[in-house]
């Protein structure tokens, strides 16, 4: 029993970390915004896949790194942490495994792993127009989507901008009907969908330390009433209740990265429960920063809403918090017969 | 115990429900918080104006109706109903113009409110400064004597003024004794935005609309016929607004009782994707705005009667303001991945987030409350 | 628009309020408990009953005091503050408005009038095997229940006494085949149930009241560290939330009784939303309250415990706020075709 | 990473799992915190010793099995999940025995943990006085020099003391320095119930179980011998073992996993009658579990590699405890009005309700973390 990164883990974990606090200030995390220098990034990402982060759960016999879910959890950690705005659950967790898994893909496959091409996704299949919208879509030259006809590549030349809450998340509306198939099991499918669930929770967890930090800093230098306000008891109560939240969430994404790294036969409700606590922890913990700060933090100036933006979308993605709840619920034998959205498989 | 309104009353609901309906313009467009959206917005306020619609409560002769409190709230209720737009004048007509009517010389009234009534002037507030939000008490900007002009030198840096760059004119404390400290010797002064000295820089609020503005005054001339209340009584006649902006004026029932209907028939939209644990929750947002109308009305026959509710304001502030985050964090959760598109359930999560921090923070709120109402001993 | 108690109904709160201060101490609560003078209870009825409490709802003609919902909620706001340990709703909303709408009972009614006799009530009808607990049980001569034939008047002679966490509630058991028919219609049954439920509201909010009450006291005497406690600002904002939760269920309790003194067509709705929020506020505040307390809430020594246990008792009778917010759901089109226990009506 | 046990661990396992079934009493019964429940829980006690359960983190010479922390929280696991009782004498192994293994001299470690383990002994303690809780600094209870007597002579009033009324012995501080303030001049002592000068009041627990008592020491000779760890050290003596209170050692995550087993099979059986909210509430306490046992596991894998996990045990502390309230709460939701009935879930609610004040208030506890975790200021 050791339920805790172990010594490769961490050294994965502390090279993402300098790495990103070296490339990925928040200066880096703002030129992704509208009008920001959108060059900026390539630098950053090719520097991660000069790490092996692209095909971090790629064999290496087909170029990858080879290592497992324990590993992405370490590293999603990080990318959240630093408000990476790249499509790296997208590329990491769904994108290269699927490509080597579909061996007429090899050269795409290959620009993937060097960091020339970023791949997005889409695999919530809650599209009834025809297009979908893909997050980092006008980063990225394809997407790997969920079309009526079964996966399918796209891509992203055509797509269309659309303004959200996240500017950072660029997202983009792609129509299905020029996705070409991609052939690739259910199995492989649900591994994916599995894996860009928890590699999301382990984002959120990143984030909402973030987002902790930034405020406890804050805190003890901005003084009121001749103190520091990190000094009354309302704002330590409500820090020390953010800090509960995200540690109670963080084990058990690790917990969900282990199950899928061993099979576990329980993962399903690992990964649900991975990600209901850590859309809940930071929800929360966005809530409670800002509020924490006062005013400074509702502005666009501060640096603050750069994760809380990033936090209140992925809590949304791969299924809420709510719908991750009502799924274990189905799980605990709990079954209310309501029917509710959560990851759907693709139509066979 | 009498839930009907009078027959006056109800002519006066349907006269305003009539003129709404027809008049309301389109959603949509960009919001009254950003430079193009304040020109459009201020067509509809004069519109408003024309017809006598903008300040129901004032007297007739500075373009309002002499509405009753019962009335007020009616035509807020009929407002949000019909889907208007947010007040961008709302400063000038709930924080300042009640300290006119208590503080101001007629000479005052006479000059400022039939402008601010037809949004010929439009006011935003000067309380917060880099150093001093929840403690006000500190700020630092200061009012120097010009006995020769006879008036005031204005030197200081405001913020957090809400669309302070469009506004016209701006209301604020300025320290006026040198040597006081805290709440003594400071003095509340109008400024026209014009004035010489005068700089505005606007920033973004979390929407990205931009929403704020630092306001800088570098020796800004104000003339004695623009303080308001006396010299160096400048908290006392503020406290008397922050009352106002707390209590029942800027948050009236009406508008969450128009979103929990919204968030109702969203939820209806999509009863077959959502959690029944979040139909609970659009539930209880219904519940809570309905318990903030009745709140309301109890503490409106209460003012009627006569009876200082006081502190009580900070009960209102507390609950509608968290009211409104949690009504719009249900409503993300009911849209799911669909929350973060830029529209009007992503634009009102964002909004309502900056409830629990304005006009005093929910902590000093829950310490007024504390203190004031349950009578715990201020330490 | 005159939205609080008239002159008429505040001296009707007044007049209990000094009476229950005068005869129902916390002693005479504890006198109700196992192994307490029980017989200190019955003067407090009487007196109660020289004021019209038990006829409240009944009309004049009949001998009753013919006023209405409005003024049971300012009454049961009290007798909830007092912790009256006797079932004031059980006779007041039920039994004596319902013995009134049955002409051959007039000889019990003009006993429950005249304060002589005291009757309980088990309206929820969720007997599954033959008996029904009848709250304050022990103490009432007869119980209106529901049989599977229909409402009944059962004799509480052979009742069997039943341990339970508020001791003043003195449940007893008692066998449904003992009972006799009582013939009123589905109308008068269904009042009687909302009436209940807005009854027991309304004590809700008195307890809710008195533990604050309490509490307050308390933390401004006690010290800790050389203040005392309520200087805290942990303890102030738990106080603080107590009383919103308090005001804001308050007005809509008196909404309710309005409702169905004016027949309002909303009334299911305001009786629901009115017992939610009254159950929670009761809920949450009894926690805040004891925590506020440290240790000496703790202790059945203590006074508070008799106004928390009644609270916990009552948050559930009738309808707990999760099962009102789902038949609120319901009304408001958001059902889930999830059944939920809420008060039934009898079978036909 | 590796989330399983090693062979001699589930072996270990085994064995416990056999012999808790074969062994574990009926339920049902007085609480032992009642006089009669206190006896019979005594032979469950010497079962447990007997077949050297009663503690397994001990090395064998004292009665135990020298159990590795990984062991210990399988045994825990275990215990909770055959459904066996509380232990009636787990202040003394929990609390006391970690501070005589850290401080005690060999002779009091050999005097005093054997008829510990055999519960022959049984212990429980004294820190809080009547103006002493959650500033157990304040403490007035004194201990007066018997140079004559090789001991000192102790008086004051303890309270809070859990199951007082029926323990033989008593471990707390007291004032050994007339002059000292707060945490300074204070002596930790080992007291028998027996000796002469002690009064002890029993008094009811929220549930009506005699679970507390009041101890009234006056001029009660204690011997230089029944001293733990150094006249005037008492604070920092006592403060190791209020680490053990909060940490992992009283609230092993398998009492939590099975309680929300229970939890799970109750919405189960009531499964048409439950609200969908309620039903979601009983997920969330399933979750929290869930989210303990892995959070535990992690900190007692940083413990079994030598880190100081320190102030995280008020990370622990505040989440069972209001985990536990929560859980016990839903199950009340579900029973509706058979909630009030006296039985394990109303039982199990009321003895929740201590969780967050006892061993240091849960305020005192976030203000721990807050400062000591998180680096806030301390004001």
């Amino acid at each position: 029993m050791y339920f805790d990164l172990d010594e490769d883990q961490r050294m994965l974990r502390d090279l993402v970390r300098r790495l990103l606090a070296d490339e990925c200030p928040p200066s880096v995390v703002r030129a992704a915004w509208p009008g920001g220098e959108v060059s900026l990034l390539e630098p950053v990402w090719r520097k991660l896949a000069g790490i092996g982060v692209p095909g971090l759960l790629v064999d290496e016999t087909l170029g990858g790194t080879g290592l497992d879910e324990t590993y992405m959890v370490a590293l999603l950690e990080q990318t959240g942490h630093a408000g990476l705005p790249l499509p790296t659950v997208a590329t990491v967790a769904v994108a290269a495994p699927l490509l080597a898994a579909s061996p007429d893909r090899a050269e795409l496959l290959a620009d993937v792993l060097s960091g020339q091409t970023l791949i997005g996704c889409q695999l919530e299949a809650s599209s009834t127009d025809g297009t979908v919208l893909v997050p980092h879509g006008q980063l990225v030259s394809a997407a790997i989507v969920i079309t009526p006809r079964g996966l399918g590549l796209v891509s992203m030349a055509a797509a269309r901008p659309v303004a959200s809450m996240d500017g950072a998340r660029r997202l983009a509306q792609v129509d299905l009907r020029a996705a070409v198939p991609l052939h690739v099991d259910d199995e492989a499918l649900d591994l994916a969908v599995a894996r860009a669930t928890v590699g999301t929770a382990a984002e959120l967890i990143g984030l909402s330390r973030r987002m902790l930090a930034i405020t406890v800093e804050y805190v003890c230098q901005r003084t009121q009433f001749g103190v520091p306000v990190g000094g009354f008891q309302a704002i330590k109560h409500q820090l020390a209740d953010a800090l509960l939240a995200i540690e109670f969430a963080g084990p058990a994404v690790r917990r969900a990265g282990y199950s899928l790294a061993t099979g576990d036969a329980n993962a399903e409700r690992e990964v649900s429960a991975a990600k209901a606590l850590a859309s809940e922890a930071a929800t929360s913990v966005a809530r409670t920063t800002i509020q924490c700060h006062g005013a400074i933090a509702y502005t666009t100036e501060y640096d603050h809403h750069l994760f809380a933006k990033r936090a209140w979308a992925l809590a949304q993605e791969y299924g809420n918090a709510a719908a991750h709840r009502q799924r274990l619920a189905g799980l605990l034998g709990l079954r209310t017969d309501h029917p509710s959205r959560t990851i759907q498989k693709v139509a066979p | 115990m009498d839930l009907n309104y009078s027959e006056r009353e109800q002519t006066f609901r349907a006269e305003a429900r009539v003129w709404l309906e027809a008049n309301v313009p389109d959603p949509g467009g960009p919001s009254g918080d950003t430079r193009e959206g304040f020109a459009r917005h201020l067509e509809w306020e004069r519109a408003l104006h024309e017809a006598r619609w903008a300040v129901v409560a004032w007297p007739e002769r500075y373009g309002g109706r002499d509405a009753t409190l019962w009335e007020w709230l009616i035509f807020e209720e009929e407002y949000y109903r019909a889907g208007a737009p947010p007040r961008i004048t709302q400063n000038g007509i709930f924080l300042l113009a009640p300290t006119i009517f208590e503080f101001g010389t007629d000479e005052q009234q006479d000059r400022i409110l039939p402008r601010m009534a037809a949004a010929q002037d439009i006011w935003c507030q000067g309380w917060s400064e880099p150093g001093a939000g929840s403690d006000l008490a500190s700020l630092r900007s200061r009012a120097v004597r010009d006995e020769a002009a006879g008036g005031w030198r204005l030197t200081g840096h405001k913020t957090w003024t809400t669309r302070g760059a469009f506004c016209t004119h701006l209301f604020g404390l300025f320290r006026s004794d040198p040597d006081s400290e805290r709440h003594r010797g400071l003095t509340y002064f109008m400024v026209a935005l014009n004035s010489p000295g005068i700089t505005v820089r606007g920033f973004n609020r979390l929407d990205g609309d931009e929403g704020f503005a630092e306001v800088f005054l570098d020796d800004v001339f104000v003339p004695d016929t623009d303080v308001l209340g006396g010299v160096g009584e400048g908290w006392r006649v503020a406290m008397s607004t922050t009352g106002s902006e707390r209590g029942l004026s800027l948050r009236s029932p009406g508008r969450f009782l128009s979103s929990a209907e919204r968030l109702v028939e969203l939820a209806r939209e999509r009863l077959a994707d959502t959690p029944a644990a979040v139909l609970d929750r659009v539930v209880g947002s219904w519940l809570d705005a309905q318990a903030y109308q009745l709140f309301t009305l109890q503490q409106a026959t209460r003012m009627a009667a006569g009876v200082d509710t006081g502190a009580e304001s900070s009960l209102n502030k507390i609950f509608w303001s968290e009211l409104d985050v949690r009504l719009q964090q249900t409503a993300l959760d009911i849209l799911g991945p669909e929350a973060e598109l830029d529209g009007p359930w992503s634009k009102g999560f964002l909004f309502s987030l900056s409830g629990p921090i304005y006009a005093g923070t929910n902590e000093i709120q829950r310490n007024i409350v504390a203190e004031r109402v349950l009578g715990l001993p201020r330490k």
